[in-house]
């Protein structure tokens, strides 16, 4: 008896070692398939691919005012995303001018938005009744200076299409 | 307390301390275990945590229901869509409002992929922990494909701030029930192979099993949840104690192993993948029409104070808020899982190795922000 | 065909024909000198080179990219740059074991390569105890290794370096054991006896299962001792950050880097000259044909064939399995390898006795 | 357990006990020295086994800091919410629950970091996520920060 348990455990330590390497075999079947196998490779070379690199539709690159062809915007100072914004990433600054009947209105002056702050909750382009803004496809933010995070969105030039009574 | 030797003071000892943190590759961020070896053992283990905390409760308060979902994303970033929900639906319920099934659905698809992505994300990380270089790699790899059925519906990548109170913040993308089932086809591959390449192991098995044990009266003690509490057998998972958005709708199972130790919970979290994988199957072709948002007038939840937990990646979140009928909180509290399943590390790793250290801290799959907030 | 004794031998007679004796030495020595420490960096930086791609595809990587063509020159840059780095003196350290300790391990690495026969004759010195002299050298390192932990006066690298001792001790048995059954086999230490003793066929085929066997035992044990792959425990970076070179910079950090990836040359090196015939080409039975085409190819190229073949192994292994613990590195090593390797060098010293090898 | 049940089991443990503010849950307001003793009888008792204490926190309300214990029965499933409201603002102290559960220890290190509200008993009160010196107790109402947040 006392030598069947021997061999048993003699025959223990082998398959002990034999599951032992197939298991590590297993694992270096799938290292070394990668190895050989072509098209595996997953990462892009980036730089070099920026031209045909392109991010989803609904990405959140930077947000943007919405200027159409002939410079016009459809911000009218109301002030809605600056107050959802929860980082107080953007600041809307009007100036009051003249208008044709004589009442003085609010037009935008500088559309400010702080990248440094923004989260990219993405509260603001829906809070916008007139579909000012949205997001565009820029995603290289990195800048050297963090003063160049702080943007004016209304193109030097622009005008309101509506124009808030 | 007897066990508790957080109250010796060290400084008149000559305990041979090691700094693991705040800076160190095994923690995964900003966390410090003070650690008292004795060669190669570890003889105790005090967590010092804080580095990263931000006043999120704090914050909360000052800003609108809406508004402070984007700061629930930064807490949890691997369960981001998972911690939206859970203030969404404590506020939901403040307000006595329901959302329609399509957003319920959506919000459970969205909840099950982050829990693979995170699995994901963290399978990579503990085989890296072990000195498994390659699944790293291999698990970022998947996860990528999880993250661009993320991108392509809601714009952002890790924490996306897309479910509000009241529904959704967009309606899902048209390629999103292609994009996953494909993704279930391709992952139901891939799966395998990370047991091919880890779970078989005899190394890992060696290095794993029998390691950290936790009872299941310890972990209850502890507060421990999540896959690392079901790894000990505790019975905590609130998508069936408490089912919540579309888990009533759906066939699962709790995924529990006794054993308690570094294995078990390696384990659970494996196999809870497989799991959300069919959670995801039964839903995918089965999104209702409905509304997305509900139309309301403002986002305020009535005077009082409510309670909501939900199943993250992690363990069970709570949101606690204490309304006074306002649109912002009076008190906003995060009863979050890395918090309270940090500190059993004293208790289960004294006494193992270094190497062990590493491996239970890594099985117990801890985000630093969650601890901080 | 491809012998290069009478290439070497006519530039000794040269030498000593010009200058006396002594300065002949002096000059063949330096000369010998620069074209091993040439060869000594190339090999060690493209070796890194050569880790850093293979990693890389196992992983669905592009790897090194930048520099060069496909980033042949990236590991030139990168010590260029090691070169150019601050060398960080360390309060309280011990500054003169701290800066002489790289000094330690790249020599002992050095010294390894003088003794690999590349081709026929091409060799630096052939010793009549080359396996044994090679086992003393390569172990010599390992003093490098607890000096530098030691003196970085950090808790890490006093951990990295303790291992690393632990180690390296416990598998120099393991290797001076596996070394041994070719040494049974071929019955002689001198590196170009045991070459020519597998003129009929390498050892690993000829020497049946345990030759085999001792050659896992010493792929096992070679890996261990050049703490890499999955006995990396003194650097262990998810452990203790980077184990005993965790305080080093610059052109120090450059010389441990470097001595990791030759020590791996030279464990490959014997691994090749041991058991997979050295340079000696690729014969196939009685096929003359095949035989004669694989004459024409250069010894320069088998052996580097076989050698890089054996650092793939080592390089497939660290990039598939995770970290032992250290008892079980130790474990591994009294409960499995030794026993094993015992018996195998009883069976191969009965094998030798009886003539059973081919 | 049901509700009704259990309001008489706390009735009969502590008798000044009031009913609490949320609907969500049973809730009970006890007397700040009553809270121990009552934790580790509804922890033992066998028919509640409130074991799983899985959230501690407090509120700063008007009438003084309230400091909520969620409790949950792993075995039975009911839920609990227990209150102790201190009316002492400045020095607000309650005991500490951590010797009955565990996970009280890093809940109540927590609020004493953020509240200032000492327990009494526990092991090892230190700051947590604070620096020890930091002056003021930041979720306090009445906390007065160097800057405020930008709004």
């Amino acid at each position: 008896m006392a030598l069947l348990k021997t061999i048993k455990e003699v025959g223990n330590y082998f398959n002990e070692i034999y599951d032992g390497v197939a298991s590590l075999v297993r694992g270096m079947k799938v290292t070394g398939g990668y190895f050989i196998k072509r098209g595996q490779i997953v990462t892009q070379k980036y730089p070099e691919n920026r031209a045909t690199l392109k991010m989803f539709d609904n990405f959140k690159g930077e947000l943007q005012l919405i200027h159409d062809e002939n410079n016009q915007h459809s911000c009218n100072v109301c002030n809605t995303c600056a107050r959802k914004c929860p980082n107080g990433s953007i600041e809307v600054i009007y100036k009051k001018v003249e208008g044709a009947d004589g009442r003085s209105k609010k037009i935008l002056d500088k559309y400010i938005y702080h990248l440094e702050t923004c989260s990219f909750c993405g509260l603001c382009v829906p809070a916008c009744d007139e579909h000012a803004l949205r997001f565009d496809q820029e995603f290289e933010h990195a800048v050297f200076d963090k003063s160049k995070l702080t943007k004016v969105l209304n193109k030097p030039g622009s005008t309101c299409k509506v124009v808030k009574e | 307390m007897e066990e508790t030797l957080m109250d010796i003071d060290l400084k008149d000892k000559e305990e041979y301390i090691v700094n693991m943190g705040p800076q160190h590759p095994s923690t995964h961020g900003v966390l410090r275990f003070e650690t008292c070896l004795q060669g190669e053992k570890v003889k105790y283990i005090i967590p010092h945590c804080g580095y990263i905390h931000r006043g999120i409760e704090k914050m909360c308060e000052k800003l609108t229901y809406p508004q402070l979902l984007h700061l629930t994303d930064r807490m949890d970033y691997l369960s981001a869509h998972i911690n939206n929900e859970a203030v969404s639906l404590c506020v939901e319920n403040a307000m006595g409002i329901e959302v329609s099934d399509r957003v319920k659905y959506i919000r459970t698809i969205f909840a099950e992929l982050t829990r693979i992505a995170s699995h994901q994300l963290w399978w990579s990380a503990f085989g890296m922990d072990l000195g498994a270089l390659t699944t790293f790699f291999y698990g970022l790899r998947d996860r990528e494909k999880i993250l661009d059925i993320f991108e392509e519906t809601t714009g952002t990548r890790l924490i996306q701030s897309f479910i509000t109170p009241g529904g959704l913040m967009a309606d899902v993308h048209p390629n999103f029930q292609r994009r996953i089932k494909e993704f279930i086809t391709y992952f139901r591959k891939k799966l395998p192979e990370y047991d091919q390449l880890l779970t078989g192991n005899i190394i890992f098995r060696e290095r794993t099993k029998g390691i950290g044990v936790m009872s299941k009266e310890l972990a209850i003690d502890y507060g421990v949840t999540g896959p690392s509490g079901r790894g000990s057998g505790f019975h905590c998972d609130i998508r069936k104690i408490a089912p919540y958005s579309a888990y009533p709708f759906v066939k699962f199972n709790e995924i529990i192993f006794p054993e308690g130790d570094t294995y078990a919970r390696y384990l659970v979290r494996m196999k809870e993948m497989w799991e959300s994988l069919n959670v995801l199957e039964q839903l995918v072709d089965n999104i209702p029409q409905g509304q997305i948002m509900l139309e309301l007038k403002a986002i305020k939840a009535p005077k009082g104070e409510y309670y909501q937990r939900v199943e993250t990646a992690r363990g069970e979140l709570g949101v606690y808020i204490v309304s006074d009928g306002g649109p912002s909180p009076a008190r906003m509290k995060f009863r979050t899982p890395n918090f309270s399943n940090l500190f059993i590390i004293n208790k289960i790793a004294s006494g193992h190795k270094i190497a062990d250290l590493v491996a239970i801290s890594g099985s117990l799959d801890l985000v630093i922000p969650d601890i901080d907030r | 065909m491809y012998d290069f004794t009478p290439m070497i031998d006519s530039i000794t007679g040269y030498l000593n024909g010009v200058f006396t004796p002594f300065w002949a030495g002096l000059i063949s020595m330096v000369m010998l000198g620069v074209v091993l420490l040439t060869v000594y960096a190339v090999l060690g930086l493209y070796l890194v080179f050569a880790e850093r791609k293979i990693c890389a595809r196992m992983q669905n990587r592009l790897g090194p990219n930048r520099v060069g063509p496909f980033g042949l020159f990236q590991t030139i840059a990168d010590l260029i740059k090691l070169l150019l780095k601050e060398l960080i003196f360390i309060k309280n350290a011990d500054n003169f074991l701290f800066n002489i300790a790289p000094f330690i391990v790249i020599i002992a690495s050095i010294m390894a390569i003088g003794s690999i026969p590349f081709a026929k004759g091409l060799q630096a010195i052939d010793l009549n105890i080359g396996v044994l002299y090679i086992l003393a050298i390569s172990s010599m390192g390992v003093i490098g290794i607890l000096i530098a932990g030691w003196a970085s006066n950090s808790k890490y690298s006093v951990i990295g370096a303790m291992r690393s001792g632990a180690q390296v001790i416990s598998y120099e048995l393991s290797v001076g054991l596996a070394l041994l059954c070719i040494i049974v086999y071929a019955g002689s230490m001198q590196f170009s006896e045991i070459i020519a003793s597998q003129e009929d066929g390498w050892w690993i085929f000829k020497g049946h299962i345990p030759a085999f066997i001792a050659f896992v035992i010493y792929l096992i044990a070679g890996t261990a001792e050049t703490n890499r792959g999955p006995f990396d425990l003194a650097e262990a970076e998810s452990e203790l950050t980077a184990g005993f070179h965790t305080e080093y910079s610059g052109i120090k950090f450059a010389f441990f880097f470097l001595a990791e990836y030759m020590n791996m040359f030279v464990i490959a090196a014997i691994a090749t000259t041991l058991f997979l015939g050295g340079w000696l080409p690729f014969h196939l039975f009685q096929w003359a044909g095949f035989n004669h085409v694989m004459d024409y190819i250069p010894p320069v190229f088998w052996f580097f064939a076989k050698t890089a073949f054996v650092i793939y192994l080592m390089m497939w292994f660290k990039w598939t399995f995770p970290r032992l613990r250290i008892d079980q590195l130790l474990a591994l090593e009294w409960k499995y390898l030794l026993p094993i390797n015992l018996i195998n060098l009883i069976l191969i010293s009965f094998l030798t006795l009886m003539q059973w090898h081919f | 357990m049901q509700t009704e049940q259990l309001t008489s089991l706390i009735t009969a443990l502590v008798p000044d006990q009031k009913p609490g503010i949320s609907k969500q849950y049973p809730e009970f307001i006890i007397p700040a020295d009553k809270v121990n003793s009552l934790a580790r009888e509804l922890k033992n008792n066998n028919e509640t086994l409130m074991d799983y204490l899985f959230c501690l926190t407090a509120v700063d309300r008007k009438d003084g800091f309230h400091v909520v214990y969620h409790m949950t029965s792993s075995v039975f499933r009911h839920t609990l919410v227990l209150r102790v409201v201190l009316a002492d603002k400045v020095n607000p102290s309650v005991p500490t629950v951590s010797d009955v559960w565990r996970a009280a220890e890093w809940y109540e290190r927590e609020v004493f970091d953020l509240f200032g509200i000492r327990f009494e008993n526990h092991p090892n009160l230190k700051r947590m996520f604070l620096d020890d010196d930091w002056v003021g107790y930041p979720l306090r109402k009445d906390y007065k920060d160097s800057f405020t947040l930008e709004r």
